[in-house]
């Protein structure tokens, strides 16, 4: 066991908190709703090349493994940054693994955000894709091929309003046209690695999320008296916030454990990556409420930023499931699928 | 021992059913969607045409001396229609209030105005740095001959930017504890110095920030003694005693259920499970909301019976809104509506809703301190 | 909506809330482990008439309904009182419904406990019995019809050590020649009516166990002092107590209603039943456990009374089943059976 | 980022497993579970001469100079194994605080014994009325001559009736604050005046209630200065850090595992969201306790890491034993033994077992507080 980052990934994640916390303020995420996208914070984020911060150097990438992207997504999560981060860094390791160098190219230089389909199109062919709103293209299987679909020319989203203020949209993907990037067996195994990849960098945003939320009530809690002492001696307010400490911890090593694990102990990987993200969806929800409660009435009002987070919590696993079906899928990969 | 409505409850009930399918039309309720208000003029002159307002008041005062019973009946109708309520509770609370601590002049002027729908109240008790600790409060009452100046700001009064009054909690003389030294006003909302600032919620409701400079209030119009305001906070407090939200859990529950059987999904043990656990919750909230009403209407003294209805019917309402949030999986990210919306977006509403009915009116922690002082005997966990 | 008993309610109440603080203390419970049975209190309690109570005057019953019998159960679970009033006052109503007087005549005389087989014999032939290691004799449902089992002469059933120290045993309700006291469609509702008793006399109990506990832990933290203050003073030990004690109010409440409707609401009936058996049990177990613990190092030690209730607390509805799998009956008698 | 066993603690476990194979017979855990003793000589004796009572000292004092990751490994299979653990745990604790703060004398005289055996202590913290708040120890300590006299009574003295000292913590002058004023002692047990009386728990582990009548002990075991016993306590409690459970978890994820293959209800999704829902926290738990391992291993500072263990571990086993035990249905009524039982009896133990987890070496309500604290910087919610 040796959790310490390597001076590269320190130089990383303080890179990125400090560009989130600059560029990324509270007040942005608040301008950026419904949509839950900044054009401009895109632009800027783009430039960095964390986008392509997962894809080979050969290919135009920054070379890094998914460990320093799941601490790029933790700061995106602790900023609420209104980036499709996590889609697009996915996507384009896709494109990397699927010798798509073209695809590649332009969607690294384009100015549009990639996204992934997270179900099959045979299956849900309305699903919501995350970062839909704002995508320039969709990577998703359809009839056992991986295709790429570009936004049909002047044809617009519907950007529903929803619980996250995520850029959620359908798209016609059962019959735009797409580029067919791989078939068969491939083509399944490679869109399955994506979606374990977004799952996994999900859930480190999502640690992200309940660390600042627990920070947020923390700082709360120390500041406002009540009664004649800070709220935060009374054990009705400190001991579920500390057990919201506790929880997001175990998340956040849970998901380090579970990306490592994808190189290095790769048949406990499928498991962990299942226990990684029911644990970091439940965590940051109960983090997101304790720390919405420990403020009081000014947790319910808008002018807060803690609703920003509350909201947020849940709506971002739900994108792809209920957490509780994931406990079944952790079920499926420990024990074997059920036979009932 | 009988769980039945009481035979004049059932008939109020049908009674009331019958008037909300006529009067609370979907524009309303779309409109309360939308602005939050927590009143609608014409649905509250409706009500008190018929009587309603103040049902439980004596025949002089515009009543019609209904018991604790139909008046439950009444509020949890509100609940689970969605329908646009809170001043009408905070309006009955103060008139309530009155009819015990009221001058004869304030019940001769102002008891009828609210029968009649006219004059509708805000509740003025927080301040930024007074919430749970009420008793706090810094909001300053000077006497000047037969007015008093009142100075300060208040938190979290809602319908402030539509009522007629604030119900007011401030301090009158700022040299002795906390609890002393407090006064109780009526402040009219259309004085001098009066404004109200919008703060709207995560629920939806919209709330404000009451300012008060220099407002000039009529002696006629405090309520109580003279730093005597804390005794009648205890009287206003009390009334409010078995507040619960079991009307929303049921709605809560019917929206969830509506979703499972369009969705296909109600053989899953895991939807299943989590729509008999919020059926389960909101029959254990009316219960505890009706043993109150009960203990009311009987005069049986209560201990912490009230706390209990607030504390489990909001909590179980943050639980199962929450879960089945996430039971939805993708479609739980339709929203923006309320409890009338398409069924996965209501479920989205209650999700925001019910953080809201933990905290006002006594957050969780004051009501299991409540509970644990008052039912069980507990030394105090807090100063004040 | 009228909570008042009536005169004749409190009274029984009062009766038996004396009778079990007077005959089954503390040190009785104990030195009735493992067996859970006091032969000595059987005898007691039995002169009392409470076996018979919920049978009609007209067959030397006392007459009562099943609120009065759960009243006496409430005080039974609250003194964890080492007799089998359920099982035994639940098969005697049953031998009336199904006008077997000589063998409620006899049960009501015999010196030896009545027991009931809550699962069908066919489908679980080994069940163990509530009270089936104390019981004179045993009724069952056996290939359609509801039989009597009288104890095999010279037969010693197995007491399994049990974590709720109750006196349950397998009996060899397969092979073991039996009385038949109906067949059919009758054998069946008769059958189904008790198990339903059943089920709320146990969830009384369980709401009289929940209850004491909740309140042995508010005596202990009025009286533990710990930095300077009763621990009762730290919102960490006041709060869980205050959420339990809530929960055990609504307990009662709930087993009240359902024993209500079971005459005054009937099409409700089942469904309240379910939702009784599942709440006492969630309750009583919350509530122990939180005054296990508000007991600190003493609540884990055998020499305190609280282990006693932690561990009757989930023993007892064990003897049905897992209360997840109530709230899955419960959906059943809400929704209709699921089709999966 | 490296999630493997270090390269030595992965040898190390490989030689632990094969040892425990060897030498930890049914019959020894046979009789742990019959006696709750929390200790085996023989098996102590078998440990010492392997070198592993304190494998982690210096090899001048009998060690092998094991880092923090090897000496995980080797705590946690006693766990996982059910193997008689407390007093090896506790001697273990004495030993490492006199490294730090003991005398020449002590070192040399004691330190040998330990690591070859032959010496175990007990822990003497906790009185009847001195419990989660021990620094308020009553048991006093009277200087006479070269001497003390110890007079009073501790409890939860686990391991007394069979361990060669008890580390005492004891008041030696009463006149000043609550944690100046005590001093620290190892107290022979075979001195006149002192008494072990057993106290059985609910996990089927003895502990005890010691008693101390006049008790004579030589200045030399005082451990620390002179009322300075604190300063000693502080040193013990933080080598306590990041004890945790996630051995037990796995053990009793297992079981209920074997329970449900063999039951043949391993289809039900109630069934598999339990037993993954363990595995899940077992996992989280492990993780927590190896961060705490590693910070301890590199040097670097703890501030909640410690605690975090404690709690998340504890309140976790209690939380999946209960539900474990509900999966079971009635086959949970079968019970009495210890984790190698058949596999429901097995659950069943872990149910009572789980509780004392959230109360030794600190309730869960002292690591909420100290989370709170250090790890999150709110004020302290207790005097003292």
């Amino acid at each position: 066991m040796d959790l310490a980052l390597s001076e590269e990934q320190e130089l990383i994640r303080e890179t990125f908190a400090g560009f989130f916390s600059n560029e990324s303020s509270l007040e942005l995420v608040r301008e950026c709703e419904p949509l839950g996208f900044s054009a401009d914070l895109w632009k800027k984020f783009a430039e960095t090349g964390a986008l392509g911060m997962g894809v080979p150097e050969s290919l135009g990438g920054g070379g890094t493994g998914l460990i320093e992207m799941a601490l790029v997504a933790e700061e995106c999560g602790r900023q609420l940054a209104p980036v499709p981060f996590v889609e697009s860094a996915v996507a384009a390791r896709l494109l990397a693994r699927l010798e798509a160098p073209d695809a590649l190219e332009a969607a690294l230089e384009d100015a549009a955000p990639l996204a992934l389909a997270l179900r099959l199109v045979d299956d849900s062919p309305g699903q919501r894709i995350p970062a839909g709103a704002v995508a320039g293209s969709v990577l998703a299987l359809r009839g056992g091929a991986l295709v790429r679909v570009s936004r049909p020319p002047g044809w617009e989203p519907d950007c529903p309003k929803n619980h996250g203020s995520a850029p959620i949209a359908s798209w016609p993907l059962a019959e735009a046209p797409g580029e067919v990037l791989a078939e068969g067996e491939r083509a399944r195994a490679e869109f399955d690695t994506a979606v374990e990849e977004w799952k996994l960098l999900t859930a480190a945003a999502l640690v992200g999320l309940g660390r600042e939320s627990v920070r947020l009530g923390a700082e709360y809690a120390k500041g406002r008296e009540q009664f004649g002492a800070p709220i935060g001696s009374y054990q009705g307010i400190a001991h579920p916030l500390a057990d919201c400490a506790t929880a997001v911890d175990g998340a956040q090593l849970l998901v380090w454990e579970a990306v490592w694990a994808r190189e290095d102990e790769p048949e406990r990987a499928p498991a962990l990556a299942s226990m990684a993200f029911a644990f970091a969806a439940e965590s940051a929800a109960r983090a997101a409420t304790v720390s919405l409660h420990t403020h009081g009435g000014y947790g319910f009002s808008l002018e807060y930023d803690v609703q920003l987070y509350f909201r947020r919590a849940r709506a971002w696993p739900l994108v792809w499931d209920d957490p509780r079906r994931e406990l079944q899928r952790l079920a499926d990969r420990l024990y074997g699928p059920s036979r009932s | 021992m009988d769980f039945r409505l009481t035979p004049e409850a059932q008939e109020f009930y049908d009674e009331v059913c019958a008037f909300f399918d006529e009067h609370l039309d979907a524009e309303t309720i779309a409109r309360e969607e939308r602005t939050g208000d927590g009143f609608d003029r014409a649905f509250h002159e409706a009500l008190a045409e018929r009587g309603w307002v103040a049902a439980d008041w004596p025949k002089k005062f515009g009543g019609q001396e209904r018991d604790a019973h139909e008046m439950y009946v009444l509020d949890q109708e509100f609940l689970r229609r969605g329908c646009p309520r809170n001043t009408s509770v905070t309006t009955g609370l103060v008139g309530n209030t009155l009819r015990v601590v009221g001058t004869e002049r304030q019940k001769r002027e102002l008891l009828p105005g609210i029968a009649s729908g006219r004059i509708v109240i805000s509740l003025g008790y927080s301040e930024p740095q007074a919430g749970s600790d009420v008793a706090a409060a810094q909001t300053r009452a000077r006497r000047e001959g037969d007015h008093w100046r009142i100075d300060g700001q208040k938190m979290f009064t809602t319908g402030a930017h539509l009522t007629d009054y604030i119900f007011l909690l401030a301090r009158s003389d700022a040299s002795g504890g906390k609890r002393d030294g407090l006064t109780m006003f009526l402040v009219p909302t259309d004085s001098e110095g009066f404004e109200a600032q919008a703060v709207p919620t995560l629920g939806g409701e919209r709330t404000n920030l009451s300012f008060y400079s220099g407002v000039r209030v009529p002696d006629w119009l405090r309520v109580g003694e003279v730093d005597g305001g804390w005794d009648v906070m205890k009287v206003a407090l009390s009334l409010e005693q078995g507040v619960g939200f079991s009307g929303s859990a049921e709605t809560l529950h019917r929206r969830a259920l509506e979703w499972a059987e369009r969705a296909g999904r109600l053989d899953d043990p895991l939807v299943r499970e989590r729509l008999a656990r919020t059926a389960l919750n909101a029959e254990v909230g009316k219960l505890l909301e009706q043993r109150a009403v009960w203990m009311t209407a009987e005069g049986r003294p209560m201990r912490a019976e009230g706390p209990m209805c607030k504390l489990f019917t909001s909590e179980a309402l943050i639980e199962d809104a929450g879960s089945l949030l996430d039971m939805l999986g993708p479609d739980a990210l339709e929203s923006g509506g309320g409890p009338t919306s398409p069924a996965a977006a209501a479920v989205e509403f209650f999700q925001r809703y019910a953080q809201g009915t933990a905290i006002y009116a006594g957050t969780s922690e004051i009501m299991r301190s409540l509970i644990a002082e008052q039912g069980l005997g507990l030394p105090r966990s807090r100063s004040g």
